[in-house]
């Protein structure tokens, strides 16, 4: 075991010392002193060749601040790591990053870590050591009874997730919750039952024209560099791709649409179908294995339906249909703004079903293939689990559980009544890097290692063209001794279990080498021997796994009629933005600072109307409201946006914590909170775009932190040459695409 | 900024960079932003606070208009008086357009900002006094000033150590701006001379251009005519120290390719392309 | 690359006068050192009284350098790689003293650190702020090795800014480093490609 | 016609009168003049205050933000220039042309030149970010090797005002020579040793006469371009760089037309107060007031003038950008500050045109205030709407600064107000020896009968120390 000599010998020379950092930029009279021996020299014990102080080095590793999982390079220099790029070897992301990927070294660095165990004595968390910690867990999860015990975690994959369900095994439980709040848990339903596969190959960059129900994939959605990247190939391919968005609220991918719609929150399965209708009856496509009833159920969709349900001109609607049928392929996209309402999977299969009918299946939807290690593949989060959880929690089925890369205190609606429930497990343990809401409210906090100095593997879900594994190692040493890896805690708690299997590994490293050296030679394309594979892996941080080629056949499946609700009040929108995404990323300045891409609000919560819906009530821009649910009500100040739709209020995830660090505490509201419980009926899942909300003026306007201040400029260019929008056909003729 | 300098190119002051402007340039860096690929994501700024030691300066002063973001993203809306923006918003990235004719450099009292050898707009920040007339003078509102002390406030312990050590952090009283991420030019320079080359292109790529999703930023060398930025520049017939008019004059006017404020005639470093949308 | 040093020329208007008497000196210097070389290099000018540095153990320079006759790239074996010269690995020490004074207490103590897998917490000498840019290996490679330059003489170079380190036992800090130091030795050599522009030092 | 008429002054008024008359004012304060003084001493106190939060917390705390990177300092450092120029237009420009009605009101106007002239000087240091480099902006030898740079107007401001402000104090002195001689004649106790010292043993021989006469001349013609020059440079700040609504051709004729204005009233202010304070309605009487509000009158409207020639180029220009601010500073947030300014700048001197109003003072007084008033904010009008709507709608804001930097800015007056207070108790703030000349010109002039006894008695003046009244 060289190999790991020398990368253990290579972390431990890198004890870095005060050279290169507190840098003092500018002479304030004191601040420059160049005395002799004041700081200390970097010096090496035994360092690797290419390690060179006042050199950066750029190492591989895999990204986790969503559940994407790019590959990375970080710059590391003087043993710290300093800035993250993409990774190029890996397909997902293609070298690039997106703005949450290049936060993560706030959360590797950030001054509101865990240093220590913490354990619950008499109502406040204790620091305690680790021997203690692990003394009783072992002693906790030996007496829970295997049924009662379980797993709450968030998307998980690679050698971890395995290592995970060996766990549950040995505990005898099946039990493993996994919650995302910001998933496709209904599209993946949709794709398995109408194509066999829930996470197929999605091609923008092969399609032509993208018409997308509210899916928001370059921003919150589930692999937005890589589909950033296949849409600047849609833009410059041949012939100029074109998008078309529907939602209700514009998202940042609806900002760069061709044409943006404002529907009606919650019709989108009508146009659907009207958009089917066109196309069967007026466009004349064979209605080919389209089951009888959802074809009758299309029939009686007509444009002058479908326009006054939905609020949409019918020539648009033909105008959209007719370039469908002209333009192929094309790829139609339905997103969170679908998959969230109380009929999700309804409307989610009769959009895809426009797939099925415009032959996009097999163009601009490929099939992913059979991965061969279906054990390392993505377990996807969805909020069924979180629903289902809350329900177990209540019944008292539970006696112990422990959390991790999730926060379900914070992200469960109160309707829920999970904070309550959770009273009801006696034994809660979170493996967590932060102190957020769930390991406030456990009884062991064990403090995780940052990506940065932990080892593992990812899967992405949303594989690229060549399916992969990505490696992820430590970048640097340990920031804080007291910290351990995910891996490494779960290989010990299966110690606790199974010592003979698992005595022989020492750590989770150890466990790693074993399982590549386990791997079969296809992947480790002719390798000499497996300590090579194992450091071009880590060179390369990725691992390419052929998984054949197979065709896409798919079958509509049928699915209820659309129930449109036609009661009063305003549908309130919890969306997910690019940057604070789930909330998870409130403790990083850096993404609190960025405006956000639509509103250019930083640092706060906001609720976005339309000026017509406000105007009515009487509110102006800025005012301060009170946002009511049946389930509660929230306070906020209102950012007029015309990218809305009238009938619609838009709420950012992300804020509102009350807990999670000094960045994120007692900033902004969480919409979550007021969130009724109501579920998806086919897929369970939370119908978290159906809630309907108040608003009532309580305040007058007042400054927010917001990019456009003062004289409300800043929204129009006011006749200067800032950003000149042209027509397609100008480009055409002067540059032939 | 030297005595001699001013005597013996006194005249070469007035000029813009028509002729070259003062300087006999080694480099002249400049970008192309492909506009129609712009998502807004802000992964070029945020990348831009990774690599440049940016202040975060909280949500109060930001309020007050003191945020340090060097790459910002502007939003508009083109179709003020449509009831929904039907073809999106329209995102601009702006950052220091290290013009060649710069207008933040002749006013500086003690020339902490000058033109550099690369034709980069240079911020000294240790010869700042922080007089702000630069900032009053740029017509792009670009340069930010450090208008308190930051080093606690933004880099509480262990955050620190995160601070790139290749560009100094600036202290209260000093002006700043893009630079181009000349950290990252320098070592580049730094190589090619260690192995007695020419800088190649693509080598030095800024932390902005390095981040983007959609490869919408493209950076490189106009001196260097095999270079995918002069190609670009010179396929949308943008020129350095040729006003947008003349352009217009000829036949290719309908080309994408523009300046921002190039009536200014500051002759920016930074070529935009118009954002395409399709009618329908 | 020849960059014309303009900005920082004036000084050259005021420094000309007292250079060319320098120069002078410096021919003078160096005919009676009868080089090898042509010495086609001024030195910059400058002295600074540094204190002296307790350093973790008392390193010999002079044994080193005069004595064994030592090359300082030997040791300081970063100094044409990277920005810094750098200090010597432990190992690198380790490499002739497994067997070389293994007796003596400095060694001795050397051993030690190099047992307790602790690399000795030497102090800064010769700091720059942190807002400036500067690189051994660029200098190396202009004053050096472009000039075939002979490189067991390398110290000559390195005493520019370093003082005769051969001399000394700890190294303690003998050339004031400062911006005028650095200026002044820039334009004096600007035919060897030494650069004025402000931003090729200021970071 | 009844001006011809009119006396300036009572030539009949004995020599002896004028030193007792003037010394007097120098003498024991009362109860008002302390309160007074506490008051400015205070509001400098504020503005320390101000100012100390500022240096250590940072700009910041002024509230200036990224278009708003000048503000207030820099309006109130171009309107304290301004204020500088009265004193060089009377004591200068009108002792060239020989209009003695100057000789009783010079001195408190050169004076408040000295002052504002101190005053000003101070806002550059307070506004700059790191004021412990200011000295980086004046040319020094150093191993170094670097320079400031000599394009910036910054550098040219420095020269200028650095040379006009010792300049204008010389001329101040010189001028008072032969008065602090009489002061010296006329004291006892550290008054007299202080007096004395600077005095520089004036005797009033021939000999020093005829020096003091060429020196006085040749400052004055040396002041006169000086003036002109330090509020064109002035004005230079903005003229010179690209931004709309600054980079404005006739901006130096305007700024030293707008300097001439304020500087006269705050002259006619200062010469109200002193009239009433000091009793001296013998020197400082109402023909003199009618002199030097018509002045102010022919001043406020050239200024008018080259205000509609600003707004004229700007409207016939094609600089779209300048076109839009002109209207926003007209129709925007700004408006009121600009309207107020128009009003009291070009409107209200018309009260200036009536003989009533003239010759009343409490109106004269209020009036000039106002007239002040409509100064500053034209300064201000200058500085802010263009760094609100500059060429990048994506930065525009409107910024009114924030409590330091209003504290800092009436700090100023009271500094002023402080130094020059102290002034008035310590040097006669009107000329007793030019107000002799005048009274001895004038009754010559008058041609009375028995000039030979006068001329006589006119022996002693040339050879004592400027009136032996005492």
């Amino acid at each position: 075991m060289s190999g790991k000599m020398n990368r253990r010998s290579f972390l431990k020379v890198m004890g870095w010392s005060g050279a290169g950092v507190a840098l003092t930029g500018c002479d304030m009279p004191t601040t420059v002193t160049l005395e002799e021996g004041k700081e200390e020299v970097v010096s090496y014990l035994m360092p690797e060749e290419y390690v060179i102080p006042g050199v950066g080095v750029w190492y591989a590793s895999t990204c986790t601040q969503c559940a994407a999982g790019c590959g990375i390079h970080g710059r590391v220099r003087e043993g710290r790591v300093l800035k993250l790029e993409g990774n190029p070897d890996a397909a997902v992301n293609n070298g690039k990053l997106c703005m949450m990927g290049q936060a993560g070294v706030q959360g590797h660095y950030n001054p509101d870590r865990i240093t220590s165990p913490m354990m619950r004595t008499g109502g406040s968390l204790t620091p305690i050591s680790w021997d203690k910690a692990l003394g009783v867990l072992e002693e906790k999860l030996g007496a829970v009874n295997g049924d009662r015990f379980a797993w709450f975690t968030g998307s998980i994959s690679g050698h971890q997730s395995v290592l995970l369900t060996n766990h549950l095994d040995a505990m005898g439980s099946t039990n493993h919750y996994a919650h995302e709040v910001v998933n496709n848990a209904v599209s993946r339903a949709v794709n398995q039952d109408m194509l066999g596969e829930a996470n197929p190959r999605l091609r923008l960059d092969k399609a032509k024209m993208i018409v997308s129900f509210g899916a928001d994939f370059m921003g919150a959605g589930q692999s937005p560099v890589q589909y950033a990247g296949q849409y600047a190939k849609f833009r410059t391919n041949k012939e100029r791709g074109l998008l078309v968005q529907i939602e209700s609220k514009m998202s940042l991918t609806g900002g760069s649409a061709d044409l943006w719609l404002a529907i009606k929150p919650g019709t989108e399965a009508v146009l659907a179908l009207g958009m089917a209708n066109l196309l069967l009856n007026k466009i004349k496509i064979s209605d080919a294995g389209i089951p009888a009833d959802v074809r009758t159920l299309i029939n009686t969709y007509d444009v002058t339906t479908v326009a006054r349900i939905t609020g949409l001109a019918g020539d648009r609607i033909q105008r959209v249909t007719q370039l469908l049928s002209e333009r192929t392929p094309s790829l139609v996209l339905a997103g969170a703004g679908v998959e969230g309402q109380a009929q999700g999977y309804a409307t989610t299969a009769a959009i895809m079903m426009l797939n099925h009918i415009l032959g996009n299946v097999g163009k601009t939807i490929e099939s992913a293939g059979d991965f061969p290690f279906p054990q390392l593949m993505a377990k996807q989060g969805g909020t069924a689990d979180l629903v289902a959880f809350a329900e177990a929690a209540k019944a008292k089925k539970l006696d112990a559980v422990i959390f991790h890369g999730s926060n379900p205190v914070y992200s469960a609606p109160k309707s829920l009544g999970l904070t309550e429930a959770l009273a009801n497990i006696g034994f809660k343990v979170a493996i967590s890097q932060f102190p957020d809401e769930t390991a406030m409210a456990a009884d062991l906090v064990l403090p995780m290692d940052s990506y940065l100095e932990d080892w593992g593997t990812q899967v992405p879900a949303d594989q690229a063209e060549t399916n992969a594994i990505h490696v992820q190692q430590p970048l640097m040493e340990k920031l804080n001794a007291e910290t351990k890896g995910l891996g490494d805690i779960l290989l010990t708690l299966l110690k606790q279990r199974k010592k003979d299997e698992y005595g022989q590994f020492e750590d989770y490293y150890a466990y790693l080498r074993n399982a590549f050296a386990a791997m079969p030679t296809s992947v480790k394309n002719d390798a000499k021997s497996n300590d090579e594979f194992w450091n071009t892996a880590l060179q390369t941080g990725v691992i390419k796994v052929d998984s054949g080629t197979k065709t896409l056949q798919s079958t509509v499946v049928s699915f209820a009629a659309p129930v449109v609700d036609d009661s009063a009040g305003l549908t309130l929108l919890p969306s997910p933005r690019l940057g604070l995404f789930d909330g998870r990323h409130a403790n990083l300045p850096w993404l609190q600072e960025a405006p956000d891409q639509i509103s250019k609000v930083v640092w706060d919560s906001w609720v976005e109307m339309h000026p017509d819906t406000a105007a009515k009530m009487g509110i102006g821009n800025l005012d301060l409201v009170e946002v009511s649910s049946a389930q509660g009500s929230v306070k906020l100040r209102v950012v007029l946006l015309k990218g809305m739709h009238a009938d619609a209020v838009a709420i950012p995830l992300g804020q509102g914590h009350e807990a999670y660090g000094r960045y994120a505490k007692g900033l902004g509201v969480n919409p979550l909170q007021i969130l009724d419980a109501t579920t998806d009926a086919k897929t369970g899942e939370l119908a978290m775009y159906s809630t309907r909300v108040t608003v009532k003026r309580i305040g007058p306007a007042d400054s927010l932190s917001i990019v456009r201040m003062g004289t409300g400029a800043g929204d129009s260019q006011v006749g200067r040459k800032l950003v000149v929008t042209v027509p397609v056909e100008q480009v055409r003729r002067t540059e032939g695409t | 900024m030297s005595l001699d300098n001013i005597l013996n190119h006194w005249s070469d002051y007035r000029k813009g960079s028509e002729d070259g402007g003062h300087h006999d340039y080694e480099h002249r860096w400049a970008m192309a932003i492909n506009l129609d690929l712009c998502i807004g994501c802000n992964a070029c700024s945020t990348a831009c606070y990774a690599e440049n030691n940016l202040a975060v300066v909280g949500k109060e002063r930001f309020e007050k208009g003191q945020a340090m973001h060097w790459m910002r993203i502007e939003r508009y809306w083109d179709q003020q008086e449509l009831e929904h923006p039907e073809q999106g918003a329209s995102f601009l990235p702006m950052m220091c357009q290290q013009c060649g004719a710069a207008t933040c450099e002749p006013v500086c009292p003690v020339a902490a900002t000058y033109h550099t050898p690369d034709g980069l707009n240079a911020q000294v920040y240790n010869r700042c006094i922080g007089s702000r007339y630069c900032s009053n003078n740029c017509p792009f509102r670009v340069r930010y000033f450090n208008f308190y002390s930051y080093y606690d406030s933004s880099w509480p312990e262990p955050m620190e150590q995160q601070l790139n050590p290749d560009i100094s952090v600036r202290d209260k009283g000093v002006m700043e701006k893009c630079t181009f991420c000349m950290q990252r030019i320098r070592s580049v320079k730094d190589k090619a001379f260690m192995e007695d080359r020419p800088v190649q292109d693509g080598e030095v790529v800024p932390a902005c251009a390095q981040s983007c999703p959609t490869s919408a930023i493209v950076f490189g060398d106009t001196m260097d005519d095999g270079s995918m930025v002069s190609k670009l520049w010179k396929k949308h017939q943008v020129e350095r120290g040729v006003y947008q008019k003349t352009k217009l004059a000829k036949k290719d006017a309908d080309l994408r390719g523009y300046r921002i404020f190039e009536e200014l005639n500051v002759d920016p470093s930074v070529m935009y392309l118009e954002r395409v949308r399709e009618d329908i | 690359m020849v960059v014309k040093n303009r900005l920082i020329n004036p000084g050259a208007g005021f420094a000309r006068a007292g250079l060319a008497g320098m120069v002078f000196l410096v021919m003078l210097l160096m005919s009676s050192m009868a080089m090898a070389v042509k010495y086609d290099v001024v030195p910059p000018s400058g002295t600074h009284t540094g204190e002296d540095v307790p350093q973790p153990i008392e390193f010999p320079h002079d044994i080193h350098v005069k004595d064994n006759d030592i090359n300082c790239m030997y040791c300081h074996t970063y100094a044409r790689r990277s920005n810094v010269a750098g200090i010597p690995p432990t190992s690198k020490c380790m490499g002739c003293h497994k067997v070389i004074a293994t007796d003596k207490p400095r060694i001795q103590q050397l051993t030690k650190y190099w047992e307790d897998k602790e690399p000795p917490p030497w102090k800064k000498v010769h700091d720059l702020p942190d807002f400036v840019h500067f690189t051994h290996e660029k200098h190396l490679k202009t004053l050096a090795f472009d000039r075939e330059f002979p490189v067991e003489n390398v110290k000559e170079i390195c005493a520019f800014c370093h003082g005769d380190v051969e001399n000394m036992t700890v190294a303690n800090k003998v050339k004031p480093l400062n911006m005028g130091f650095c200026v002044n030795c820039h334009i004096a050599n600007k035919d060897l490609g030494a650069p004025g522009d402000c931003w090729k030092c200021h970071k | 016609m009844t001006m011809v008429t009119e006396k300036d002054i009572n030539e009949q008024i004995a020599w002896a009168k004028i030193n007792t008359d003037v010394l007097k004012s120098m003498e024991n304060p009362r109860p008002a003049y302390w309160v007074t003084l506490a008051v400015c001493i205070a509001m400098v106190a504020c503005a320390v205050l101000a100012e100390y939060i500022q240096y250590t917390v940072g700009m910041g705390t002024a509230d200036l933000n990224n278009p708003h990177m000048w503000d207030m300092y820099i309006a109130a450092f171009v309107f304290w220039i301004g204020m500088s120029h009265s004193g060089t237009l009377l004591s200068a420009i009108l002792h060239l042309i020989h209009a003695d009605w100057r000789k009783p009101i010079y001195r408190f106007a050169e004076a408040m030149t000295t002052f504002s002239l101190l005053t000003a000087g101070i806002f550059p240091m307070i506004h700059l970010g790191r004021v412990w480099n200011l000295y980086w902006v004046l040319p020094y030898v150093s191993d170094r090797g670097i320079w400031p740079n000599f394009r910036s107007p910054l550098v040219w401001d420095a020269f200028a005002i650095t040379t006009y402000l010792t300049a204008s104090m010389l001329f101040l002195f010189v001028g008072m020579i032969p008065d602090l001689a009489i002061c010296r004649d006329n004291t006892t106790g550290w008054r007299k040793k202080l007096y004395g010292i600077l005095a520089l043993g004036w005797i009033g021989s021939d000999r020093q006469w005829r020096h003091f006469r060429k020196i006085y001349l040749l400052m004055a013609c040396f002041l006169i371009p000086l003036a002109v020059s330090v509020h064109s440079i002035v004005s230079a700040d903005f003229a010179m760089s690209i931004m709309p609504g600054w980079h404005i051709t006739s901006f130096p004729p305007y700024f030293v037309a707008g300097a001439l204005y304020s500087g006269c009233a705050a002259i006619i202010t200062l010469f109200v107060l002193l009239r009433y304070f000091f009793r001296f309605e013998d020197y400082m009487t109402l023909p003199i007031m009618e002199k030097t509000a018509k002045l102010t009158f022919a001043i406020a409207m050239v200024w008018t003038y080259l205000n509609l020639i600003e707004f004229a180029s700007v409207w016939y220009g094609h600089d779209v950008y300048n076109k839009e601010l002109l209207i926003a500073k007209a129709t925007g947030a700004y408006a009121w500050i600009f309207w107020t300014m128009l009003f009291c700048g070009s409107v209200l001197p018309f009260a200036l045109a009536f003989r009533k109003l003239r010759r009343h003072m409490p109106t004269m007084f209020v009036v000039s205030l106002f007239l002040n008033l409509g100064m500053f904010f034209e300064r201000w009008m200058i500085v802010a709407p263009t760094l609100s709507m500059s060429h990048e709608p994506h930065q525009w804001d409107i910024m009114y600064g924030s409590i330091v930097e209003w504290a800092i800015v009436f700090g100023s007056f009271g500094w002023f107000g402080m130094l020059f207070l102290v002034f008035v108790k310590v040097f006669p703030s009107v000329s007793m020896y030019e107000v002799k000349e005048m009274v001895f010109h004038r009754k010559r002039s008058a041609g009375e009968e028995d000039l030979a006894r006068m001329t006589d008695h006119a022996k002693p003046v040339t050879q004592t120390t400027g009136g032996g009244g005492a």
